[in-house]
């Protein structure tokens, strides 16, 4: 076992349990967390496959890891979103949850004119 | 290298615990703490593979820039989470957790079956390295060889300030967000920002710097940047732009700008969009780079500003 | 490289291929920038141009009978990114071009620039609606899935914030649920691709369908990209997000929500199993694919046909149109693979047109009426019969009643699963336009009664006349000649298609 | 590295990291804020000192070493001000919960 396998199961395991907490906890926050975990565990297997790609005298493939750059970036801009969604929704609302039922009565444009 | 087993071991398990804290944790501030500690933890398990670009990036943005973000969104929730906390019934968890373990298992099935020797791009990178005039090869995927990505990526950051800003009340359009300018700012933030931050920007631009040869570049050099613009509005020291200064959306797209239009003159005189001239690569691409850490480092302060809270001025 | 840089290096004219991102990421930037007034006209003047290099890229294609390659960067893959154009990537990218500016032209309306300063919604609906239309153009055109990765996450980021763009609760919890699924979805795709990069160090795919065998790696890759992108297309049992997120949104928005943006992520499934994973037997998943697809075109046509509100009943017919998408797939071997192809793309390309086209006129339903309860449409068929008559011909469509795209699409598509003895496909579609005739009628019925209705206002000739326009566009696929079909097939490896 | 250097540097990394030890050991034991604020900044200022003191004899070049006294700094300030900081949250809450 080398520690990239190790980072790689570490991975495994961090998707497993983001994927978890997204579905699991009703709590808008901690579904914002729980989406990070698996992102990182995404990153992490690609960290692996960069680290088993290492050659020409680099002890890791640059382009799996660039990407991770890449994704990491706009893991941070998703957050920023839901994190703005989530604190407008609690402002408007009072709730740190989705309602159970989406589809409550929503009016069309111009319909709540009453 | 027992030792250093031992100790990739301990860091994989730590790691592990401190995920599992920040999705069973009580509350949702400590959870929220539980991820910070997490992404620093993280950035040690991206030094043990070797990939030190990556380790600096989840620093400073997976952990750093995003606890910030995270942090604030979880102290100002504190109050209202405990209104709601309908549970799913005992067997429907089960069944998720089921689910859940299945990927996990299949994934690392996967994981352990892929090569040891596993198929790499490092060759050809470093062959056309010696193109780009750069000496780190991160660097150079990211701004040469798969530069449309990085590019695109940079847009999809503006489209995040946008949608962030799209959230403000309409009377807020324009104005700034976050806090008003203090009259009297907390001193010891205040003390803190102003010895830190002189520091903080010489180290982000030696970050951004030697990125070309080693270690670092545009986004974690911007991040550390990012960091220090939201001290100084977290002391009240200064207070966020107002949104329709246009100052501020020449910043945020300065960056992508640039790139784009670099891009786009490539295929008048360099035979391709995004190809750089031979010998002028590395200055233009330097080029580049300066303006995509400086509007990083706005995009990553305003995203964790949030959309405008105050009345605009004229 | 030499051998695998013969086949991929660019034939002449691909160097119009980055236009279709280029151009509207600009005009993302550029409206941005200068905001105000100046946003509309930025996005109007560059959809022209879009227009004009769309057509020019199908010309080419059409031409030349083979895909357009461009190199990015000169760096060829796998280290570099290709872009690549077939039949089926030009055809979208034309119906896009077309929608896009018809949802513009509409929304001219909602979202007009005010004559001093800048407001919220106009800067943000105009700065967005170009993004889409930038991540579309990258997805139709995209070659390598790392590339097609972050098109998917610009699609997400410019879709989400147009469902919340009036700031209702109901609508903030639309776009938030949209915006878990959307990421769940990309990140799902994202371990995919790490997947295959691990087993093939490459990301391009022609490079990966050459090289692709079915093993562990190959097949976790593919069902996990396929969920996610299930889930960005909002296939049964995934389609939760969808019908708020679509009733919600302004209805400029909604259509092109509907019509384009969740072809989008259907595209790239189609991209997958079609061009990057023809090496796997295409039954068993083909099959789940298609059963799912079917319970969507069932439950989804029921569950439109509960609805009390027009614009939920379109977005829940949408929920079951994405259904017969995925017919298509059980069907893509042997040798009625061309017409179930033709079938699958034909129905991309009409639902398109048809829902923006019902969208468009719900919008003015709401607007007129001051409300879109199906109960309260009495005599609104003919207070407005323009709307209701592009509401009524983009509902042939849904049908699929001759003549319409929706007809060829279901014809060609029953046909190909009558000749592979799958008949229980063509027996859901059956159902499927019987339950739509249902959901339909029920719309109709009241409108077109002659119970005195008075408008709150009359809507505008000029926005009624883009909604019948779209639906006569997609009346008009129906008169397709077989020209155009052979026009679709260029690019997919032989008319056959060789798959097992 | 001569032999006396040697074994200052493990000597001081050794103590700096029973520090960190105790450190920890507070956070985990003590029974209010402030103490454990107590320990936590003993960890850190001590702890972290002595730690980049063993390795200064190791450093391959000055602007290394400069950088490790440089770490050592910017701890230390980021340090204070966290607890001063956390200190009068604690005390305007008025509970050392």
């Amino acid at each position: 076992m080398t520690s990239a396998t190790l980072a790689g199961l570490v991975g495994a395991a961090l998707v497993g349990l983001g994927l978890y907490g997204v579905i699991a906890d009703p709590q808008l926050l901690r579904k914002i967390l729980a989406f990070n975990l698996i992102g990182s565990g995404v990153f992490l297997v690609f960290g692996i496959v960069a680290r088993k790609g290492a050659a020409a005298g680099l002890s890791a493939d640059p382009v799996p890891q660039a990407m991770v750059i890449t994704g990491i970036v706009v893991a941070f801009a998703a957050s920023a979103i839901a994190v703005a969604l989530t604190l407008r929704l609690s402002e408007e609302t009072g709730a740190t949850t989705l309602p159970p039922d989406a589809l409550a009565r929503p009016p069309g444009e111009g319909a709540d004119a009453e | 290298m027992s030792v250093l087993l031992a100790l990739d071991i301990g860091l994989a398990f730590l790691v592990f615990a401190v995920a599992a804290w920040t999705v069973f944790a009580p509350g949702g501030f400590a959870a929220t703490v539980g991820y910070v500690v997490y992404g620093l933890l993280l950035s040690l398990v991206w030094i043990r593979l070797f990939a030190v670009d990556v380790a600096l990036t989840e620093a400073a943005i997976g952990s750093g820039v995003t606890g910030v973000l995270l942090i604030g969104a979880a102290a100002r929730l504190r109050g209202a989470e405990a209104t709601a906390r309908e549970g799913l019934t005992g067997l429907t968890r089960l069944f998720i957790a089921g689910l859940c373990l299945l990927v996990a298992g299949a994934l690392a099935a996967v994981v352990l079956l892929l090569p040891d020797e596993g198929p790499t791009l490092a060759p050809q990178s470093m062959q056309s390295l010696p193109e780009t005039g750069l000496g780190n090869p991160v660097t150079a995927v990211l701004i040469a060889y798969r530069s449309f990505d990085t590019m695109l990526e940079k847009v999809v950051l503006v489209l995040a300030v946008v949608g962030v800003w799209s959230l403000a009340a309409d009377r807020f359009w324009g104005g700034g967000p976050g806090e008003a300018r203090a009259e009297r700012p907390e001193p010891t933030l205040a003390f803190f920002a102003q010895v830190l931050v002189p520091i903080g920007i010489l180290v982000g631009v030696h970050v951004f710097w030697v990125g070309a040869d080693e270690p670092g570049g545009a986004f974690q050099g911007g991040a550390i940047l990012a960091a220090m613009w939201i001290i100084v509005m977290m002391a009240r020291l200064t207070e966020a732009p107002q949104t329709s200064a246009f100052w501020l959306r020449a910043a945020l797209i300065a960056g992508p700008a640039v790139f784009l239009a670099v891009g786009v003159a490539g295929a008048a005189v360099a035979g391709g969009y995004f190809a750089y001239p031979p010998g002028l690569a590395k200055p233009l691409i330097l080029f580049i780079e300066t303006f995509m850490t400086f509007t990083i480092a706005v995009t990553l302060a305003m995203l964790v500003a949030g959309p405008p809270r105050r009345e605009p001025r004229r | 490289m030499t051998e695998a840089a013969s086949a991929i290096m660019a034939p002449a004219g691909g160097g119009l291929l980055p236009l279709p991102v280029l151009i509207p990421a600009a005009g993302v930037l550029l409206s941005f920038l200068l905001g105000g007034r100046k946003a509309e006209r930025v996005a109007f003047g560059l959809m022209a141009v879009q227009l004009g290099v769309a057509v020019a890229i199908a010309s080419l294609v059409w031409r030349s009978g083979e895909p357009l390659v461009y190199i990015l960067g000169g760096y060829g893959p796998p280290l570099g990114i290709a872009l690549r154009a077939d039949g089926f990537s030009a055809a979208m990218l034309i119906a896009a071009s077309l929608i896009m500016p018809a949802a513009g032209l509409y929304a001219r309306v909602n979202f007009a620039t005010p004559d001093e300063g800048e407001k919220r919604a106009p800067l943000v609906f105009w700065t967005l609606l170009q993004a889409i239309q930038a991540a579309l153009g990258l997805i139709f055109l995209g070659g390598d899935l790392f590339n097609l990765y972050v098109a998917l996450e610009l699609l997400t980021f410019a879709a989400v914030p147009l469902v919340s763009l009036d700031g209702r609760p109901e609508t903030l919890a639309a776009a938030l649920r949209y915006l878990m699924f959307a990421l769940f979805g990309a990140l799902f795709y994202l371990l995919g691709v790490a997947l295959l990069y691990g087993a093939y160090g490459t990301l391009d795919i022609v490079l990966l369908a050459r090289q692709i065998r079915p093993e562990p790696a190959v097949w976790l890759a593919a069902g996990l990209m396929t969920a996610g992108l299930l889930a960005k297309t909002a296939l049964f049992p995934l389609h939760l997000w969808l019908p708020p997120a679509h009733a919600n949104a302004p209805a400029p928005a909604s259509a092109v929500l509907s019509g384009l943006v969740v072809k989008g992520s259907f595209f790239l499934l189609v991209r997958l199993w079609f061009d990057v994973l023809p090496a796997l037997p295409v039954a068993v998943p083909g099959a789940i694919l298609a059963t799912l697809g079917s319970a969507a075109i069932l439950g989804g046509s029921v569950l439109a046909l509960r609805q009390e509100r027009l614009k939920l009943l379109i977005a829940y017919s949408t929920v079951a149109q994405i259904g017969y998408l995925f017919l298509m797939f059980p069907l893509a071997a042997g040798p009625w693979a061309a017409e179930a192809f033709s079938g699958g793309v034909m129905q991309a390309l009409s639902h398109a047109f048809a829902k923006a086209a019902m969208f468009l006129s719900a919008g003015l339903v709401a607007e007129s009426l001051g409300h879109d309860r199906i109960a309260g449409l009495g005599g609104a068929g003919r207070a407005m019969p323009v709307t209701f008559l592009a509401l009524g011909l983009g509902g042939l469509s849904l049908m699929g009643l001759p003549p319409s795209g929706g007809f060829a699409a279901k014809w060609l598509l029953m046909k190909a699963s009558v000749e592979a003895g799958q008949w229980v496909w063509a027996v859901v579609m059956l159902a499927g336009g019987l339950l739509a005739g249902g959901y339909l009628y029920r719309v109709l019925k009241p409108a077109l009664s002659e119970q005195p209705l008075r408008l709150k206002r009359a809507p505008l000739r000029s926005r009624e006349y883009v909604a019948l326009t779209l639906a006569l566009a997609a009346l008009l696929l129906a008169f397709a000649p077989p020209a155009f079909f052979a026009f679709l097939q260029i690019g997919r490896p032989g008319a056959g298609l060789a798959l097992r | 590295m001569t032999f006396v250097l040697e074994v200052f540097s493990i000597a001081a990394i050794g103590a700096g990291v029973l520090f960190f030890l105790a450190g920890t050991a507070g956070l985990l034991r003590f029974p209010d804020a402030l103490s454990r604020l107590h320990a936590l900044t003993k960890a850190d200022n001590l702890g972290l000192g002595l730690i980049v003191l063993g390795l200064l004899p190791r450093a391959e070049s000055l602007l290394d070493a400069l950088r490790l006294v440089a770490i050592w700094a910017l701890v230390q300030l980021a340090g204070a001000t966290a607890a001063q900081l956390i200190g009068r949250a604690v005390r305007r809450k008025g509970s050392a919960a």
